[in-house]
C-alpha cells in the first residue's frame, strides 16, 4: 500500500529538529512522483531519490549517459563499471529498460520527453530561474554536466536543495546572484523546509516541514510566499 | 578484402600529428579507451585538442596525457571531479585551454560534425554565460543559440565487440559519447574485446556501422573500478 | 502498471480531430502501418495534413486515404509512383497541396521535433528550387539552407515487436522512417506482431525506447507484396 | 581474376552499334569502383551497377531506407518484402551488413561518408550542375527522393545516362535548363558512349565507346571535350 504523506512524515520525523534530513527530502519528493513518470535525477542529492520512489508505481529513472529504465545501485561487490548512472555509481537496469547513445539520450532530455528532472541549486530565483554550476568564484573548476540542457528541455524541474545557504542566507532569491543554468524553468522547489511551487512570479507553499509555521518560514526566505488554497 | 584489424594501439595511432583534434569516447571510466589513449601518451604528439566529457580521473589515461602537457585545449562538460587534479592545476595556472560545453551540446555538436549539419538552433544553455556572443534567435516563441559542429581529426573509442570491416556494439552504459563520436572524425579507432567473423554480428543490432571506423585493436578485458562521485 | 496496449486499432486512433498532422511511417509498403491507416479511414477525421515518404500506392492505405479527399496537405519526398494514381489526379486538379521534401531533410526535419532542435543549416538542396525563399547561410565556405522541425500531433509506425511499456524493435529495412517519427509527435500510436513480457527486450537492442510510444496495438502478420520502381 | 576494361569491352561489346547498351553501361562503371568501396545506387539503370561489380573486390552498398551492405535482388518466390533497396525491389544482405534508422541513413549520407554515389540525369553542366528530378513540365509530379541529399553528401557523384535525349540533344550541356537538383557535384559522367570527368570546369574524355572516334563524340555533345593525357 502506497504511504500517505502524513504517514511518511511521521514515520521519518524525528521530533527535536524543525528541518527535513536529506533522505527525508528526497522522500517527500519521491512521494509526489506519478505512475509512469519519466524522471531524471541529478548528481548529488537527487540520486537519493531513487532510493525513495513508491513501490507500487512504475517510475521510469532516465540516465543521461544513454539509460531509460535504470534501477538501484549495484549490490557491493557485483558492480558492472559499464552500467554507471550520472554521478558514476554502478547501478543494475529495471526489466523493460533500454540503452542508447549520448546524441539519443540528450534528444530525448531537450525534446520534452522527460516528465521531470531533478535537480540541485545554488540559487534559485522566483520567476523560477536556476543558477546550480558556477559560484563564479576565481580558480574555481567550472562543470555544467547536463544540467543546461535539463534546464531546457525536462517538462518539470523539481529542484532539491537546502533551503538556506550555511551562512543562512535564503537560497529562493528576487534574482540570482550566481550564474544561470536556465531561465524561468524550475517549477517546484523541495527544500529541508518546505516545498513550494512556482509559477508565473508567484511561491506557493505546498507543505511545510511539521512544527514550523508559516510566518517562520516566510521568515527563512528571501520572497513573498503565498499559501495554497485548501 | 577489407581488413581495419591493426595488430596495436601503436600501429593504430601512429600518424597522429601535433595539433590534432581528438574525440575521446566514455563518461568518466565507462567506455573510455583508455589503453588509447596510454598509447596516445607513448606515441608523443602534442598541442592537442581533446573533446570528452570528462577531463581525467586520477593519473592515468585524460589526466596522465594532460599531466604531461600534452593538450592545448580542453572541451568537456564535467572537467571538475574529485580527481581531477592534473586539469585542476594546469587550468588554474592558465597552461589548458577550457571549453565548457554543455553534455547534450557536446553530443549534438558532434552528431552534427558526423551528419553533414552546418549549426542548429538549440536551447540548451539560452541566457547564460556560456551563450555569451553567441548568435540566438527566437523561434515559435522559444529561444534558441546558434550551435556548430565539432570536426575532429581522430576519435578513440571504446567498443565491445567488431568486425574486419568495422562494426561495431557496445556495451550497457559503455555505449554514451563512443558511436556519435565515430562518425565525427576523420580517422576512428576502435578497441574491442572480441573480433568476430564478418556476418556473426546481427546487423538488426549494429550499433555503428561499418563505414564509421577506420582502425580496430583487440585488448584484453580489464577491469576498472571509477571514481564515483561523492553524493 | 503502466499498459499501452490498446485493444484495436479503432481504440488507439480514436480521438484523431479533423486538421491534425500525421507522420505516417514506411518506405513504400515496407514498415508502412497500413492497418492504422485504414483505421484512420474508417475513424473519419478530415483536412489532415499526412507526412510521409510516400503519397500512397493503388487504391489502399494512403492512398485510399487521399481518394477519400481526406488529405489536405500531403509532405513526402517521392509522391510519383507507378500506382500513385489517386495523388496524381488529385494533385493535378489542385485538390491536395503538396510539400515537397527531399528525403533527408525529410528525416532530419522529423529528427528535429523529436529532439528539441530550433532549426539547423542543411547543405541538401541549396541553390535548388526547393531552396526558394528559404534563408541560406555560407558557414566554413560551404552553402547551407535553414530547415525547420516537423512537429505532429500523431505519429502512426509500425514495428515488429513490444513490450506494455512501449519499448519497439523493427525488422530489416521496415525500420526506416519509423524510430525518428515515434520521437516527433505528441501521441505515437504503434503496430506489433508480437508483445513480449516487459524484459524480454535485450535492453541492448531495443530501437525505440518505451519513452516514445503512447498505444501499441496487436496485429496480425499478413505478407504484402509491394510494387516495385520500373528500373 | 579481376577483368581489364578492354577485356570487358571485348567481351560485351556488340560490333554492328556504336554504343554500349544499358548492361554495358553499368558494367564500365562497376569496373571503376575500387575496393572497399562505399556506394549508393539511385532508382532505375544505377540499380544496374550492383549486378556487375567485380567479385573480387568488397565493395559495400549503402540504401537509403537504412541498409549498409545489401546483397543482390532475392531470387523470385523468396522476396522478403521487409528488406527493399531504394526501388522498392526486394533484396539480399551481405554478411557485415547492418540496418539503421532513415535519419541514421542520410547522416551517413549528407556527412560525408559515402565514396561514390551513381545516379541517373536529364542534364549535366560542365560546372557539375545535375537537373535530374523534373523537366519542369506542368502537371507533372514531381519527385525528389534522396537525390539532393546525395549530391549535396557524396564525395563522388557518377552519373550513368544515356548521352544524348530520344531526339537527339546532348545531355550534357553549358548549363543546365531543367531544375537543378545540386549544384557542382557531378564529378563522372557515364554515358552509352563514354566515361568523362568534371572538374574545374573542364570535360575530360576518360574512354569511348570502341570504334568511336574522339572527333564524333565531341560532334555529339555540346560543350567542349579535352583528351585525357596518356
Amino acid at each position: 500500500m502506497e504511504q500517505t504523506k502524513t504517514q511518511l512524515r511521521e514515520a521519518v520525523m524525528p521530533a527535536a529538529e524543525l528541518k527535513w534530513t536529506r533522505a527525508q527530502m528526497a522522500a517527500r519528493l519521491a512521494s509526489d512522483v506519478q505512475e509512469g513518470t519519466i524522471m531524471n535525477l541529478g548528481v548529488g542529492l537527487p540520486t537519493l531519490v531513487g532510493n525513495h520512489l513508491p513501490k507500487d508505481r512504475e517510475i521510469l529513472i532516465q540516465v543521461e549517459n544513454g539509460i531509460l529504465g535504470a534501477g538501484p545501485n549495484a549490490p557491493k561487490g557485483e558492480e558492472d563499471w559499464d552500467l554507471v548512472n550520472a554521478g558514476k555509481q554502478a547501478i543494475q537496469l529495471l526489466p523493460g529498460a533500454s540503452l542508447f547513445h549520448h546524441a539519443d539520450s540528450f534528444a530525448m532530455m531537450r525534446g520534452g520527453h522527460v516528465d521531470i528532472c531533478v535537480i540541485g541549486a545554488y540559487q534559485v530565483a522566483l520567476n523560477g530561474d536556476l543558477a546550480n554550476w558556477s559560484t563564479g568564484e576565481p580558480g574555481a573548476i567550472p562543470a555544467i554536466g547536463g544540467a543546461m540542457d535539463l534546464a531546457a528541455g525536462a517538462k518539470e524541474l523539481w529542484v532539491l536543495m537546502e533551503h538556506s545557504t550555511k551562512s543562512g542566507e535564503s537560497k529562493l532569491v528576487e534574482r540570482c546572484s550566481y550564474p544561470l543554468t536556465g531561465l524561468a524553468c524550475v517549477t517546484r522547489i523541495y527544500s529541508d523546509l518546505a516545498v513550494i511551487a512556482l509559477k508565473d512570479g508567484r511561491a506557493t507553499v505546498l507543505d511545510i516541514v511539521p512544527g514550523m509555521s508559516f510566518a517562520e518560514l516566510q521568515k527563512r526566505t528571501a520572497v513573498p510566499l503565498a499559501q495554497a488554497d485548501g | 578484402m577489407i581488413n581495419k584489424i591493426v595488430a596495436s594501439t601503436t600501429e593504430a595511432l601512429a600518424d597522429v600529428p601535433d595539433g590534432a583534434t581528438i574525440l575521446i569516447g566514455g563518461f568518466g571510466g565507462a567506455g573510455q579507451p583508455i589503453e588509447l589513449v596510454e598509447a596516445l601518451i607513448e606515441q608523443g604528439a602534442r598541442d592537442l585538442t581533446l573533446v570528452s566529457n570528462n577531463a581525467g580521473n586520477g593519473d592515468t589515461g585524460i589526466a596522465a596525457l594532460i599531466a604531461a602537457k600534452r593538450v592545448r585545449k580542453m572541451m568537456c562538460s564535467f572537467p571538475r571531479q574529485p580527481d581531477s587534479w592534473h586539469f585542476d592545476r594546469l587550468y588554474r595556472a592558465g597552461e589548458i585551454e577550457l571549453e565548457l560545453v554543455p553534455q547534450g551540446n557536446l553530443a549534438e555538436r558532434i552528431r552534427a560534425a558526423g551528419a553533414g549539419i552546418g549549426a542548429f538552433f538549440t536551447p540548451t544553455a539560452y541566457g547564460t554565460e556560456i551563450a555569451q556572443g553567441k548568435e540566438t534567435r527566437e523561434i515559435n516563441g522559444r529561444h534558441y543559440v546558434l550551435e556548430y559542429p565539432i570536426h575532429a581529426d581522430y576519435a578513440l573509442i571504446k567498443a565491445e565487440k567488431g568486425d574486419r570491416w568495422g562494426n561495431l556494439v557496445y556495451r550497457r552504459s559503455a555505449r554514451n559519447f563512443n558511436p556519435v563520436m565515430a562518425t565525427a572524425a576523420r580517422i576512428t579507432v576502435a578497441t574491442v574485446h572480441e573480433i568476430v567473423e564478418l556476418g556473426e554480428l546481427d546487423p538488426e543490432t549494429v550499433v555503428t556501422p561499418s563505414v564509421y571506423v577506420k582502425r580496430l585493436v583487440k585488448i584484453p578485458k580489464v577491469v576498472r573500478p571509477i571514481t564515483a562521485l561523492k553524493v
